[in-house]
């Protein structure tokens, strides 16, 4: 799969019905829908079948394809109305990760996201989603915005990592990283993440921890990008797709591990070829999330999300910690 | 998430083993025991060794009052990475410990605290998950006693062996820092040489006061990324602790023979008394 | 701060005398009527007019909704300066104002709201007492009923023929939004042109969400301040709206046409519902 | 007074026990204690008869005075123990800013303060005390450690203004401002601010609002400096003296004005002939202070802060506004 989007058999199929249609419009026979109905039914297995089919490297390509639909675009499908806000009141506005206000059946929400470019040009403007420490503040800002009026958030993961540069070093990236992920863990509105794309290491989590934590079915999330893991691990930089293969980073691998909820269908050939069908799955699972966590006391609802934080992790010779976690919640007025 | 390994067998000062110990900053020859008066501190150059957690706590801790908590942790493979076991147990045979963070209660001039003090010499002081649970244990220990945390950082950053694991470390040290916080009680970060990656991006960052080693090397991403993936011209000084002082992240550079003073003058100043 | 009475003068958009009105950007003629039809934006070059309160009701609140509060209150001569009242009187026979801002309550779109217009043409917009008073007011009202503030910024900055008493109103309004805050009652900043000195370094900054006309002038130090004590080189937008958003402090630029629907949104967005 | 601390009085005083001093020298008499006795005797005298006679620019050029004694002068003279700490978390470390935590008799305390050099290389490097955004920050993220820590604040404001330049601009030196003054008016800590110097419009302010405000005898607080006065108001920037004059800027008009709380006496000549002495007086004060506001509930502290700074101002048709006042404190959880 070195074309991103090559696929023998929804090609295939498409030629298939692409031959059928063109008959028909000779015969000058109306079986445009009953066509279209006809093919739909062979979307999910077709599904079905390439979600087995696709390898970890795949799936890698699939999440960096150019085409991809990004934080806007399916904010824009699914809001009534959204309003971007700009800027960390502090040193800068990121465009490499956007936020604001917008609305879903009514219900105001406060977006955060990554946001690549959909060309070159665009990419480079947007830094290729590589968000600055003025983009991770600005993220926590509209968060603690939205806290302060009792919104709930949903953020879009959708970069290859933080970017790596001297500007990004000096405003203190790992600053502004380590303390989203404290203040995010503490918001007492309900927080759901979806990794629509690349979930690349710190620059993925900095916007990334919630209640619910959402893959699209050819997402990835990882540690380090697969390139990193095998120049470091394998010595061979080129090893990429091997490191991909072994690194556990697939959304089933993910859910696997319990670290995701679940995992959000893709049409055939990946989100871009139906940017509205995916919009319309993140847009049920919001509407359903936020119904159930609306209604939940705050001081639950971060209870519940540190305990879930709390409980990552392999190792032998756990210990029970429960108790201590009650405790520290009954002695602490602050998260209440 | 940096190559801590050609890092560490590049630099680490492995002071243990030689009578004469050559200064990595300088060159210089300096007898093992001069250099453990100096507290690990180079006469010549003032380099500031690495040092083992037991010198640490040696060297801040009022004298066998250390109690090391979570001591029988150690790793699994939790994403069945190829010989990662086979490498956690050569570390542990080679530095003597666990793995990469020491944690555990002690006094500094009476003054109680929870003390955890990361290992460069276990695999860079990558964190997976052991160090994340220690490091949380520290911290929630620390909110739920509303006893001073003391972390001493050296890291290269995550360990990527335990994949995904291995970054949510980071989310979990971090949320632990929250409640920590939100008990008001306050947490004290020592970065030392070198503390990047995932660790600069979670606790190590979150200090209500954070102090660093004279010339530690403290970043995200580590030079050798930026240069490479960028292209950038580095300063020279770039990602020292005097770097990220005059950047705003540290709030003072404190020399090891200071350190304990310092430490303790912090645990004073914060103690508990009707305001 | 800043010597807002020459600027008035060399640029005050003096729209309501004249029939053809001179565009201060473009030079362009204009109907006054075609003008008004376009909310007061050049339709050559997009240049927002400076607007008197009254226009700026009429774009922006429900018909005959606007119902002012603290309307009475007048300067006083504080620290007795020499010509103080006479330039006030004069200010108040010019512009048919009693200050520089106009606060009521009135609605959009049928939602409650407390608004505050400034006015550039009183004496530059600058700050005293009345203006401190009557914002500090807006914003305690909002936070008393928990209704929304949308406050419109028009300034030079402090009123310093009040001496110390204009610094201090500073302070007043913004402790003023931090009761406001307290109560998590919204507010909502929008800076007109244009927008400098201790307005700027009070309530101005202190929106949820900050709003600007496209191409208002909005900092804090004046640009003859800066080139004339520093002598330092400016950036051509220096000081703009757009260099402000760039710069991180403004949420959106929004054209005057579109102002009355996106406070609307703001309105709605942040109205009490169970969450 | 062109030369700053020339004072006739003062000198014939000093030449004429000089003299005396030789004579007994010379005649190996044991005078020097009675002489010197005798000398302070003389002191208060002198100090009121200045008091009165030092014209509000004369102060203007003590407030300004290179060997004035700065804010970390006094907090070393004052603290058993001092750790300057540094930076605002975000940009960067503003060294015309200063702050810390310090012990006085074994109370911390959280010190910020303007600085300036004492010599013109030290002036440079702290950039005369004209504070940049990251200045204000600092001072705003160490106020807000010393609330978390229930750890009271005492400030020291000593600058013509916060730097008018290009990069203060960029980064939003108007915004930092703005959020200390809202910040600082509700910090839940006692907080004693103390104008060692030059009071100089915002960036005096942005660390200027709290619990009690004292100003040294020679200092002075005002929205613009003379210059700037007389450039504007007067049209003639050589007219200094003249707005100095009439702007009523010195301890004694704001105490008339009831925005201070008290004056603190400087020696004769000022605060740099014994800064040791001016920093006993703030010391006693603070002592004094801090036994008193550190046994307030914090919502008594807020409430009355607030009232104050709400009542200032001068206009025709005040309304009552105390219920009010009152009531959104009933309101507001976020206070207590
Ligand atoms: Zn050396
Ligand atoms: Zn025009």
């Amino acid at each position: 799969m070195n074309e991103q989007d090559k696929n023998p058999q929804k090609d295939q199929i498409d030629k298939l019905f692409g031959e059928l249609e063109q008959l028909a419009q000779q015969q000058q026979m109306d079986l445009g829908s009953d066509l279209s109905t006809l093919k739909a039914k062979m979307v999910p297995v077709l599904k079905n079948r390439e979600t087995t089919a696709c390898s970890p490297w795949d799936k890698v390509c699939l999440a960096r394809h150019v085409q991809r639909p990004g934080s806007l675009e399916y904010i824009n499908m699914m809001c009534d109305d959204f309003m971007e806000l700009h800027g960390d009141r502090c040193y800068g506005d990121d465009t490499a990760l956007i936020g604001g206000i917008g609305t879903i059946d009514g219900r105001a929400i406060t977006f955060i996201g990554n946001q690549k470019g959909s060309n070159l040009k665009e990419n480079i403007a947007r830094n290729h989603g590589m968000g600055h420490p003025e983009g991770y503040r600005k993220a926590l800002r509209l968060v603690q915005q939205a806290e302060k009026f009792n919104r709930p958030v949903v953020s879009f993961i959708d970069t290859s990592g933080a970017y790596p540069g001297l500007a990004s070093e000096e405003r203190g990236i790992g600053e502004a990283i380590a303390r989203n992920l404290k203040e995010f863990s503490v918001l007492k509105v309900p927080v759901l993440c979806f990794i629509i794309g690349e979930g690349g290491s710190g620059g993925a989590l900095g916007i990334g921890v919630g209640d619910k934590l959402y893959m699209l079915e050819n997402a990835v999330y990882s540690v380090i990008s697969p390139e990193g893991f095998a120049s470091i691990l394998l010595r061979d930089s080129s090893k990429a797709e091997e490191a991909a293969n072994t690194m556990k980073i697939t959304a089933e691998d993910l859910k696997e591990f319990g670290i995701i909820h679940d995992i959000i269908p893709e049409p055939v050939g990946g989100a871009h070829k139906d940017p509205q069908l995916v919009a319309s799955h993140i847009k049920k699972i919001i509407t359903r999330d936020l119904d159930i966590l609306c209604s939940k006391p705050a001081d639950r609802l971060v209870r519940y999300r540190i305990k879930k934080i709390r409980g990552i992790g392999h190792f032998n010779g756990a210990q029970s910690w429960w108790d201590q976690l009650l405790n520290i919640f009954q002695l602490t007025r602050a998260l209440k | 998430m940096r190559d801590s390994k050609k890092e560490h067998y590049a630099s680490f000062d492995d002071v243990d083993t030689k009578k004469i110990v050559t200064c990595p900053s300088c060159s210089s020859s300096i007898h093992r025991k001069r250099l453990e008066d100096e507290l690990y501190v180079c006469p010549e150059c003032g380099y500031h060794f690495k040092l083992t957690p037991a010198e640490r706590i040696a060297q801040i801790a009022d004298q066998n009052t250390f109690e090391e908590f979570a001591a029988d942790l150690t790793s699994r493979n939790p994403i069945a990475l190829k010989g990662y076991e086979a490498k956690v147990s050569q570390n542990q045979r080679d530095s003597d410990l666990k793995d990469a963070v020491v944690v555990g209660t002690c006094t500094i001039d009476g003054q109680e605290t929870v003390m955890g003090i990361m290992s460069f010499q276990f695999m860079g002081g990558s964190m997976g998950s052991v160090v994340g649970e220690k490091i949380t244990q520290a911290l929630l220990q620390g909110a739920d006693t509303n006893t001073p945390v003391i972390l001493f950082t050296a890291s290269g950053g995550a360990r990527m062996q335990e994949g995904i694991f291995s970054l949510m470390q980071m989310a979990k040290t971090a949320s632990a820092a929250a409640l920590l916080e939100a008990t008001a009680t306050p947490l004290f970060i020592v970065l030392t040489h070198p503390t990047t990656g995932g660790v600069t991006a979670s606790f190590a960052m979150l200090g209500d006061v954070i102090i660093a080693e004279p010339r530690a090397l403290i970043g995200f991403a580590g030079p050798r990324v930026i240069e490479g993936t960028i292209g950038q011209q580095l300063p020279k000084d770039f990602q020292t602790a005097e770097f990220q002082q005059k950047r705003g992240f540290v709030d003072a550079i404190v020399h090891r023979k200071e350190l304990r003073r310092t430490l303790s003058f912090l645990l004073s100043a914060h103690a508990k008394r009707g305001r």
